[in-house]
């Protein structure tokens, strides 16, 4: 490997080791160094080093993560694919799979929060059709600080438009999220968007390219000089100073993806034949998507003329090429002799498809430019040979003195803190934002955004899958261990309180610098957590997404990792939504309330703060409960049920009157504060007078009777020390009136 | 019966529509692509919902110019019903099958959600199946649904009667609350809300299924009457 | 090349939501002296060397009237400028 | 009164779909002379008299840096004319 030309207006390779201009690219001494040394046994030429920074950054290696993810459980029997790909698969019986991951666009849509917004959702659903897999619905879920200027209305608002835009458009429905306000986002926003697919399981596709001779093929939009260096900056702590990486920004062109969709999907469907791999240009775009093709069919070489790839401006070097993450792109790996056959299916659907180099016999992954060798490095060098950093982990101050004590929040009127409560912007509908977003095309949505988890059918079958997404930051802050267990734990109970057996998890880590211990900690801890819940619940985790770096000024987000859980409904009368259904409806909560303060809503409210150690959690408690609300739903028990979350009982007792507008009249031994703590593993349920019995012997303790629906429009709840008493219209209207207005 | 189903790039209603008639009226669909010339072997045009060409430039703009659209012309001309659904609408004003045109909600966002309408015309070939100013919820989900046209044309518009469907609470700014017209012979009608996806009780309503049935009976009995 | 510049702009008698959402995000932001706010759609189109300016106009006109502009609502204008080849 | 014309473009640099599919219209169409397509937009700001042209321009300046251009992506230049009060 030594003949590789450099092109004379490039800068020299010796400028580049003198002046250490890798380090502007996000490379390490060391890693410049190893790559030199080790690697090559050369100095590597400006696109080379290009080559690196974009497949070395913790985007495109995961090398701060990787000793994190290993932690993860990822088995399971109905696991079709694992972690690795596009996109992980579950088996859904008859032959089809879900499958199903999560991205995050956190610092492109704090730089431009609607195309940021819109490429993050292009992004995960060329995920999925890269599998082979037909996109069926979208969740989002939203981080934000606190609206106060007129600079935080508008990226909120900019970051919802930009998914509806992209959602909208290209027909898939966006059908649930959640979306949390917390001064602990102002700077550093979270976006992160999950897309779920269906496909039939003899068509999976993987991002491979083997085969001496095969044809790379380019496909969907040209290649401008957007996002360059994109994977480099996303993994860069971004600060004030940055601003200047403002032309980074990337268009989202919905259009063009959905005819790179159905024209790929074609192909997968009816021209598998010819295919030996497909794969999106992601982060670090052409260069990452080849080079982890190559590797991935065990380090095979390739031969790219870059002088084929459609340029959308003039002048690009192979640097830009290689690292552009222009958006709708896609690659193929076709048999050889099969090309013109994919080449006339994309012509067919009006998608630009070139045919820009082979797969070679040697291991070498080799770019020319110009008829020149431009690059020439071994491929698994870029892809799977990044250095792995074990980073030191210390436990944060913060946590090691926390106080046992639990926060006791401070109540004169039941009434006037439950209406303060129902004004959080947490806690208060997010229906203003989600009815931006189309939740029903494809005509297959059963629960709409609004339940604890949306359920979509699965067409001509008897069964359906409900998805959602969770995460409290507020808890991994106190206790990431024990806070990452609940996030897994508080998507499992929206999925069972759905009806649905949860199938598995993606996640996005969403954390702050792996290289300050007290941050690993936190992702190190988190990911733990997770791993425990996702084992209790025997759901794998089957994709995912690191998001380091979240940081703004040093201050780093509160440890947030997002949990996106599919679950499947077998028979669709099954289903079960939070609304109270009919008047004389007996309402229960299932399991046990304490005074669990520490991180909770009224915490915060009453206090500006979290703080404190987290209240504790038991798992197995927590499946025993959901497999109560499981076999109620499977015995035909219940009329609704609801998990209890932020805000606590009272919260979930009053979500649940607002759709059908009923009210309820109910009684207990608990305290006021109590119905507010944020105890784990309840729910709230209502029954038929007629299930009454079969229901109270299926739960025995593990549920308390408190009242019954009524047909008045009044919510009245007396505790033991005191009562709530509010029109459910007024409650309702204060819970829905509240984002809206902040928003204006 | 046959019903075609026209696909546009961006399109993205086509396999509701396609389902919701072959599933749950148990009648033939066809998808028609946006660049075949030829509607003849079918009884009834459904154009359907999405982002034709992305919607770029205006809804409905480019779709106007494609290959179908002078064929689908012809078919309306011959008195077969077509229903245009929200983009599928949007086309039909661009194209001039349906006076006005459908600009930007003036709430400025696109809204996805149940909305009541009032059937103000239950004699046309879509509507008869309804009660005169009966009440139907169907979803809505459009960010360009604000009907525009200049008076003259809303004057003639209530004069031939060509006004079906109102929204109860104007979700979008629309003239008149218009939520859906028809052309004057009655037989091409456009409208916002989407009754393809209120066709089972399981999506939330079924208050669309009239539209299709009433169309179907409409075909079927133009068929006999043709016979005789 | 010839670049001709069309701009299309809604009729008087048409309110344009967005113009008047955009004075009202200005009213709210103190710019109170702005009387009135239009909103409209510029083009810019290059053609090549070659056609006479009758052809360009005839063919302005033909794209303006058929997708550029919407008669219900719209009216256009524009304008010619030869100029080098830059590239 | 003033009238000032605010265009605004996109960066040379920046994906333009929406140029990019009228001008894939116009092809098929067969006006196939277009070699480049441009799409702004365009805004018509009237302030009330009373401004001096100085302050007008820091305003438009303002206004178009906050609200009508995303300087993300986007270029704007103005043109500033007196003009009679015709209404
Ligand atoms: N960003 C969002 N996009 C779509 N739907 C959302 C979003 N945020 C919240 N929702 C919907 O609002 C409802 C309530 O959300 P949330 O309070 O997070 O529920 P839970 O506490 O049960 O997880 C859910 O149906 C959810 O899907
Ligand atoms: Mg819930």
């Amino acid at each position: 490997m030594s003949n590789v030309g450099v092109q004379t207006t490039e800068i020299s390779p010796a400028t580049i080791e003198s002046q250490k201009l890798y380090q502007s690219l996000g490379l390490s001494d060391d890693e410049y160094q190893l790559i030199k040394n080790e690697v090559l046994g050369r100095l590597p030429n400006y696109t080379e080093v290009g080559l690196f920074s974009g497949m070395w950054s913790e985007h495109c290696s995961y090398k701060n993560s990787k000793p994190v993810l290993k932690k993860f459980f990822s088995k399971g029997k109905r696991v079709v694919k694992g972690p690795g790909e596009g996109a992980g698969i579950i088996d859904i019986g008859n032959g089809q799979g879900v499958v199903f991951k999560a991205e995050s666009h956190n610092h492109p849509s704090a730089v431009e929060p609607f195309q940021g917004a819109t490429t993050g959702v292009g992004g995960i659903l060329r995920d999925i059709f890269s599998m082979g897999a037909r996109p069926i619905a979208s969740l989002d879920s939203l981080r934000f600080g606190t609206p106060r200027t007129a600079a935080d209305r508008y990226l909120i608002s900019q970051v919802v438009a930009g998914i509806a835009a992209y959602g909208n458009c290209i027909g898939v429905p966006t059908v649930g999220g959640d979306i949390a306000f917390d001064d602990a986002y102002s700077q550093n926003p979270l976006v992160n968007v999950m897309c779920v697919g269906l496909m039939d399981l003899d068509k999976i596709q993987v991002g491979a390219a083997a085969g001496v001779g095969n044809s790379i093929i380019y496909v969907g939009a040209k290649t401008g000089r957007d996002g360059i260096n994109g994977a480099s900056f996303a993994s860069a702590q971004f600060d004030s100073e940055h601003e200047s990486q403002r032309s980074a920004v990337q268009v989202g062109d919905p259009f063009t993806e959905k005819l790179v969709m159905e024209a790929c999907l074609e192909i997968s469907t009816n021209h598998a034949d010819a295919l030996i791999g497909m794969q999106d240009m992601g982060a670090a775009g052409l260069v990452s998507s080849s080079a982890e093709m190559g590797s991935k069919a065990g380090g095979n070489g390739m031969i790219l003329d870059l002088d084929l790839v459609p340029q959308r401006e003039a002048d690009m070097t192979p640097f830009e090429m290689m690292l552009s993450e222009s958006q709708e792109r896609m690659l193929l790996c076709v048999k050889n002799g099969y090309e013109e056959e994919v080449l006339a299916v994309f012509a067919e659907y009006g998608v630009e498809a070139v045919n820009i180099g082979h797969v070679t016999d040697n291991d070498h992954y080799q770019l020319i430019h110009h008829g020149e060798i431009v690059a020439d490095v071994p491929v698994d060098a870029l892809a799977s040979q990044a250095p792995v950093y074990h980073r030191e982990s210390k436990i944060p101050a913060r946590i090691e003195q926390a106080s046992a004590t639990q926060f006791v929040p401070d109540i004169s009127s039941a009434t006037e803190v439950l209406q303060q409560m129902l004004a959080q912007l947490t806690i208060a509908s997010k229906e203003s934002l989600y009815e931006t977003y189309d939740s029903q095309v494809q005509t297959n949505t059963l629960v709409k955004p609004g339940s604890d988890a949306a359920v979509i059918r699965v067409r001509h079958h008897d069964k359906a899958l409900a998805m959602t997404t969770d995460v409290n930051g507020r808890y991994l802050y106190l206790n990431p261990r024990v806070g990452g267990q609940m996030a897994v734990a508080e998507a499992a109970r929206n999925i069972v309180a759905s009806g649905a057996l949860p199938l598995g998890i993606t996640d996005c880590l969403n954390f702050g610098n792996p290289e300050k211990p007290e941050q690993f900690y936190e992702l190190d801890q988190a990911v733990q957590g997770m791993s425990e819940a996702c084992e209790m619940f025997e759901t794998a985790v089957i994709s995912g997404n690191v998001s380091l770096h979240n940081e703004f000024n040093d201050v780093p987000i509160y440890p947030t990792p997002m949990v996106g859980m599919v679950g499947l409904i077998q028979g669709l009368k099954h289903i079960t939504t939070q609304d109270f259904k009919q008047a004389g409806d007996f309402v229960y909560v299932i399991g046990q309330t304490y005074n669990d303060f520490n991180g909770s809503e009224i915490q915060k409210m009453q206090t500006g703060k979290v703080s404190g150690q987290l209240f504790d959690f038991d798992l197995d408690n927590e499946l025993k409960m959901q497999n109560l609300v499981t076999q109620a739903i499977q015995n035909d028990l219940l009329n609704s049920a609801h998990d209890v979350s932020e805000g606590g009982l009272i919260v979930a007792i009053a979500e649940a009157t607002f759709k059908n507008q009923l009210g309820v009249n109910l009684t207990s031994e608990l305290t006021v504060r109590q119905f507010f703590a944020e105890t784990q593993s309840r729910f709230v349920v209502s029954v038929s007078p007629e299930n009454k019995v079969a229901f109270e012997q299926l739960v025995g303790d593990d549920a308390t009777r408190l009242g019954q629906v009524t047909d008045d429009d009044h919510l009245h709840v007396t505790a033991q020390d005191g009562a709530f008493d509010l029109a459910v219209s007024q409650a309702l209207n204060i819970w829905k009136g509240a984002l809206p207005c902040s928003l204006k | 019966m046959n019903f075609a189903i026209l696909a546009f790039p961006a399109s993205n209603c086509e396999l509701d529509a396609y389902y919701a008639i072959t599933d749950v009226f148990g009648e033939e669909a066809a998808l028609v692509s946006y660049d075949s010339e030829s509607l003849i072997d079918f009884d009834a045009v459904i154009v359907p919902g999405g982002f034709s060409y992305g919607d770029y430039l205006r809804s409905g703009a480019i779709a106007r110019f494609a290959p179908i659209i002078p064929a689908l012309r012809e078919f309306a001309d011959s008195g077969k019903p077509v229903i245009g659904i929200c983009n599928g609408f949007q086309i039909l004003t661009e194209a001039g099958l349906l006076p006005g045109t459908l600009q930007k909600n003036t709430v400025a966002q696109f809204v996805c959600r149940d909305q009541k309408l009032i059937v103000t015309n239950n004699q046309t070939p879509f509507s008869d199946l309804y009660d005169d100013q009966e009440v139907i919820t169907l979803p809505i989900a459009h960010g360009d649904g604000n009907y525009y046209c200049d008076d003259k044309t809303l004057k003639s518009l209530k004069e031939n009667n060509q006004i079906v469907f109102k929204y109860q609470n104007n979700p979008n700014g629309s003239l008149s609350d218009i939520a859906g017209i028809t052309n004057q012979q009655g037989n091409v009608l456009g409208m916002m809300p989407h009754p393809e996806r209120a066709v089972e009780k399981i999506l939330g309503s079924d208050d669309g299924v009239k539209i299709f049935t009433a169309m179907i009976n409409f075909v079927k009995e133009r068929e006999v009457a043709f016979n005789e | 090349m010839t670049v001709v510049k069309v701009f299309v702009n809604y009729k008087e008698s048409i309110l344009n939501p967005e113009a008047q959402a955009i004075q009202q995000a200005l009213g709210r932001l103190g710019y109170d002296n702005i009387t009135q706010l239009k909103v409209g759609k510029s083009f810019e189109l290059t053609f090549a060397d070659g056609m006479t300016r009758e052809a360009i106009e005839k063919e302005v006109n033909e794209i303006s009237d058929r997708m550029l502009a919407n008669y219900n609502m719209e009216n256009y204008t524009y304008e010619i400028s030869e100029s080098e080849d830059l590239s």
